[in-house]
């Protein structure tokens, strides 16, 4: 039985969590670092718990401390949200052994989903597609062995790494001889072990991962699919539900494939079993992510159904309340994440005191914030403010009414990726449906302003100073409210 | 008041006049600037066209502007009009002539034109570069340059006369 | 063909159809009187033209120079949102006479409708449930002989008014009798007619309605029903759809008599069929509300369908894109209107300036806002500011949103019915569902807050005195940074 | 520094010392309260409870404070602790015994107890009627009523000892 939930993460996820929590009458426990202290999750919680200073290490990933807090705070369970500690099987086991219900799948899953080489092992005992490649580590003979036989392009991966990026590439075996020593170093250096494998390289491939949950009954279904081809290295910007690129059959057949590897795993909770979709409609398993994922917003969208509560369902050892049937999705769901980085500065982080927020509405629209008005933007996380989503009875409704709320949306005093994603959604070929992961790499085109908006901009400035000599002339106090008195002096001193 | 804005590279001359009327280059235009009360944030209706700016931050001269998302940067120089005190740039020029001057201090880079030739409204005659930008200067109506006062290559003072268009 | 569209309208519909347009690519244009320079619907649209002083007389209905501006300012079509000259023929005949296409239905459906004595004949004539009572206005002599056929008690009601509201009720023929002068005097002064018909009181009523769409082709379709019990005379509070009220049965013929009627009436664009439902399960036949309606938005959420696109597409001449088996509601959805009123003050309007305004968000949550931060809110108008709308699964899910977002809201600077909400969704009867027209009056308990909220007003007001103090002694500049004393700056001076 | 907090008729008695510490009825609270930069609006930790409160006005000793939607009235009355100028309350009573004051001028609408009861620790014993509100006023502590100074009926100035609770 679950009555009081710690969410051990900060910004728009713990917002996210909190918010379901609260509709399900649950007690909130949060926890914050020393930047967070004003932070919307701090005053959103029934409770809130300081548990150290900015840095990730020293605060959100300390686990034995977020267990302390729970257990001193009274909650019987953890909600760790996305990144920071949520993939840790250390973690789960720890909860597990303090008593608390640690919401995400067991810690053997977590084990088994964080070794590229046991996931691969494991799909390929279902006959499931896998990207041609070696399912261990590999010495440097093997390596060149290998990608004899798989073909090249290769790339060559970290065998203890997490996430499915490669390291580097190479299209011959000469290039494969050159690049495996520096491709050890990195190796060594981002998860301490030096171990390599090696996948074929395939080229121009759209992401599509499967929504999939799992009950302790041992059932398992899939909420659709999502694609989020329209990424940085290591950064989605763009996500959306259903795919284009994916017709009936081919829908039935991922989607299944997901459920099989869910199932295969063992697996309880939410998660999302990701592919590569080359232009041939081949889909090749990449890896199941074992939590909520920033996206699921637009698989809620289409389904209706809320992914977090389900999550706390589950952990609270209830069944899925919906069979497979039950799933119907309808209409069109975009989500573009608004990241404080500036685009025209190659997507440096940005920071800054957010002086003015206004958030869009209207029909179709869910705004899922992390900050507010008077928040300071601080260096220390993940730069991602917010998640518009729209809802579209088409793809083409969706797109539009994501294009409308991009204009509406307002945020003065910190940089922000707003500009570029109304740039995306003007694009003819993002309209159509054509692109692929490297899309944003290589079809960005900076948008221009209009030019009446500069017009704009001058009438304003000159008509302001006017104002403030004409007022100059006419003794201040007599002609304007204090109103206006405080917009100028907001005006004068005030903003960033 | 007489204004020349410069927003980015473009120049505005705007003119205001005792009662809030509003000039822009010489056309008369329907303006009117409402703020927000108790926030930098102006409803603006140019000839009825609706915008939304909100001012970043505002220095003497310099004003952060923020129209439909993007921010930019205006350059004010201001002279009074009329005025009793010397002008700094010279008074508005008759119908069917125009003398352009440097909006700001700068290198003079390019002078387009040549004495003689025809020139229509709005037509760029040079380029001058400040505070990194280079601004395009525009003929605020049709005619002949009567005469080029300046070389491109050379510093200009701000308010310095670079050209001088009269009627063909 | 429509290019630009004229919105008719201030406050949060004007903003609504202005999002509609920009969605579908046309240009729009606002009109304000001078009480509104300031406000969002100004802002949002591309062109704003002024009509004159504060009183909706005065402006927003003057007809003429709506006209005159649409011309001038090359829009084609005319939308005048609710309330204001949405039902007027005049208006509507006066657009088709400068070759404007009003977005509405034809002046002479709008004719039809305005009559009540007409509407009622033409339902008559369908052999569909109406009130007993009489179908034209009678003299006193046979309102008393109509009262006894029709069987006490009885109300009556101005035969040229529009709103269903009675003047007055009996319940025996010497209180009719001695009613008839007073209520003839009211409909005089109300509608300049002191004509009279007379209906059956029904009491322990539900009120529900069927949101239907006719086109040019002559097809008439229905989108479901909402129901709008929770209301005070002429206002009404929540809608939500569906409605708890109906079964399956019932409502397939509540919804077949709202198309039948719309079919007789020839019905073009948006409507509302809107009927009484008594305890027994009879629903009567109340009048067509010819235009868009405030509850709009729930029907939209359960049935993904933009009304207002649906309006504008027809008044285009376009065929309806939907046929009736297309329509498939899911969930459940309520609406809270959010008001400038005090509940607790006999729900007088409230007046104010905006200091600080925070819309709520996340999941199933859609907000309709017409005002905006900064923004005064004037005594001249409607006191609607924004409408709150929660979708859920099912309507226990649709009430717990809706609680967690009343909750999330912040208006400061004016009251709110805010409050009212809050207690009202809390209540077990409205979370059961039985309800009818007078729960708000009759039940309605002011809600208590929480001791501990006492306790966080004490500690705030103590510890921000006690800061000032110590800042006071070490030298302020130091201690703050430059955004502290911007806060305390407006803290002192400058709200409300 | 000592307060004296009326909110809506509920007196709270809070003290925060040189080091910020807070107590309430002489009850050691671990408080937080931080400023949103920019705005009127806070984040109020009470021995972790999470509060957002606003601050809608501010003026001496009186404050309109919005609590979860809710708009409350604090009245605020204070003396310095440790001081050297004369209090204008007594000083904090020893353990087990309470000193009742007027924390605002008012008529002393009741009197709940007489002199020899035994009262418990946060019982009504007085209600003090001032700005058109109801003031329950409370003991701090257990003990007995050791002397009532003031009777029902008559208008008391702020400050103004009211009852002496001792130990039994």
């Amino acid at each position: 039985m679950i009555n009081k939930v710690l969410v051990a993460n900060r910004g728009e996820v713990a917002v996210r969590v909190l918010r379901t929590c609260r509709e399900l009458g649950l007690e909130t426990v949060a926890v914050f670092s020393e930047a967070d202290r004003e932070a919307p999750h701090v005053r959103y919680a029934d409770a809130a718990y300081c548990i150290g200073p900015p840095p990730a290490e020293q605060s959100y990933l300390r686990g034995e401390r977020l267990i302390r807090v729970a257990l001193e705070s009274g909650a019987q369970a953890i909600h760790p949200g996305y990144r920071f500690l949520s993939e840790s099987p250390d973690f789960a086991r720890a909860c597990d052994e303090a008593g608390l219900i640690f919401v995400g799948p067991r810690p053997e899953t977590l084990q088994l989903l964080g070794s590229r080489t046991a996931a691969r092992r494991m799909v390929r005992r279902l006959r499931l597609p896998l990207l041609p490649g070696t399912d261990q580590a590999l010495d440097d003979a093997g390596l060149l062995e290998a990608a004899g036989r798989v073909g090249y392009p290769v790339s060559l991966k970290a065998a203890g790494g997490k996430d499915e990026r490669s390291i580097c590439s190479a299209s011959s075996p000469d290039e494969l001889q050159a690049a495996i020593p520096r491709a050890r170093q990195e190796a060594q250096a981002a998860c301490g072990d030096d171990a390599l494998l090696l996948e074929r390289l395939v080229e121009n491939v759209r992401h599509i991962e499967v929504q999939i949950l799992g009950d302790h009954q041992g059932r398992v279904i899939h909420l659709g699919e999502r694609e989020c081809s329209i990424q940085r290295p290591n950064q989605k910007l763009i996500e959306e539900a259903p795919s284009r690129a994916l017709d009936g059959v081919l829908r039935r057949r991922v989607c299944r494939a997901a459920v099989r590897i869910g199932r295969a795993a063992g697996y309880i909770g939410a998660g999302a079993v990701e592919f590569l979709l080359d232009a041939e409609g081949n889909f090749y398993f990449l890896r199941l992510k074992p939590r909520l994922q920033v996206g699921h917003t637009v698989t809620e969208a289409i389904t209706g159904i809320d992914i977090v509560k389900a999550q706390l369902r589950i952990a609270a050892g209830r069944e899925l309340r919906y069979a497979q049937k039950d799933v119907l999705p309808r209409g069109w769901a975009l989500e573009c994440r608004i990241l404080a980085h500036d685009p025209f500065n190659n997507f440096a982080p940005c920071v800054g005191h957010i002086s003015r927020l206004r958030e869009p509405g209207g029909p179709g629209i869910r705004v899922d914030s992390g900050v507010c008005e008077g928040l300071t933007v601080v260096p220390d996380y993940d730069p991602l403010l917010a998640k518009l989503v729209a809802w579209g009875e088409t793809r083409g409704v969706a797109i539009v009414r994501m294009r409308r709320v991009l204009e509406e949306y307002q945020i003065v005093g910190v940089t922000t990726n707003l500009e570029l994603h109304r740039a995306l959604l003007d694009s003819h070929r993002f309209f159509g449906g054509q692109f692929h992961t490297r899309f944003l790499e290589e079809q960005f085109i900076p948008p221009s302003s209009e030019e009446e908006d500069y017009l704009a901009a001058a009438l304003t400035a000159a008509l302001l100073d006017w104002r403030r000599r004409a007022r100059g002339r006419e003794g201040e106090a007599r002609s304007t409210s204090r109103w206006k008195m405080l917009g100028r002096w907001d005006l004068q001193g005030g903003s960033r | 008041m007489k204004y020349q804005v410069v927003v980015e590279g473009r120049t505005f001359e705007i003119e205001i006049d005792a009662e809030g009327k509003v000039w822009v280059d010489r056309q008369p235009f329907d303006v009117d600037l409402e703020g927000i009360d108790g926030l930098p944030q102006y409803s603006l209706l140019v000839d009825h066209r609706s915008y939304e700016t909100h001012v970043e931050t505002e220095e003497a001269g310099e004003c952060q502007v923020m129209v439909a998302g993007r921010t930019y940067q205006a350059c004010l120089q201001s002279e009074p009009t009329p005025s009793s005190e010397p002008a700094r740039y010279p008074p508005p020029s008759p119908a069917g002539s125009d003398r352009v001057c440097a909006p700001l201090p700068g290198l003079l880079a390019e002078v387009r034109v040549v004495e003689g030739e025809a020139v229509g409204q709005g037509q760029v005659v040079a380029v001058l570069e400040s505070m990194k930008m280079r601004l395009e200067l525009r003929t605020s109506c049709a005619g002949a340059v009567q005469r080029v006062c300046a070389a491109p290559g050379v510093e200009v003072a701000q308010g310095e006369l670079l050209l001088v268009i009269g009627q063909e």
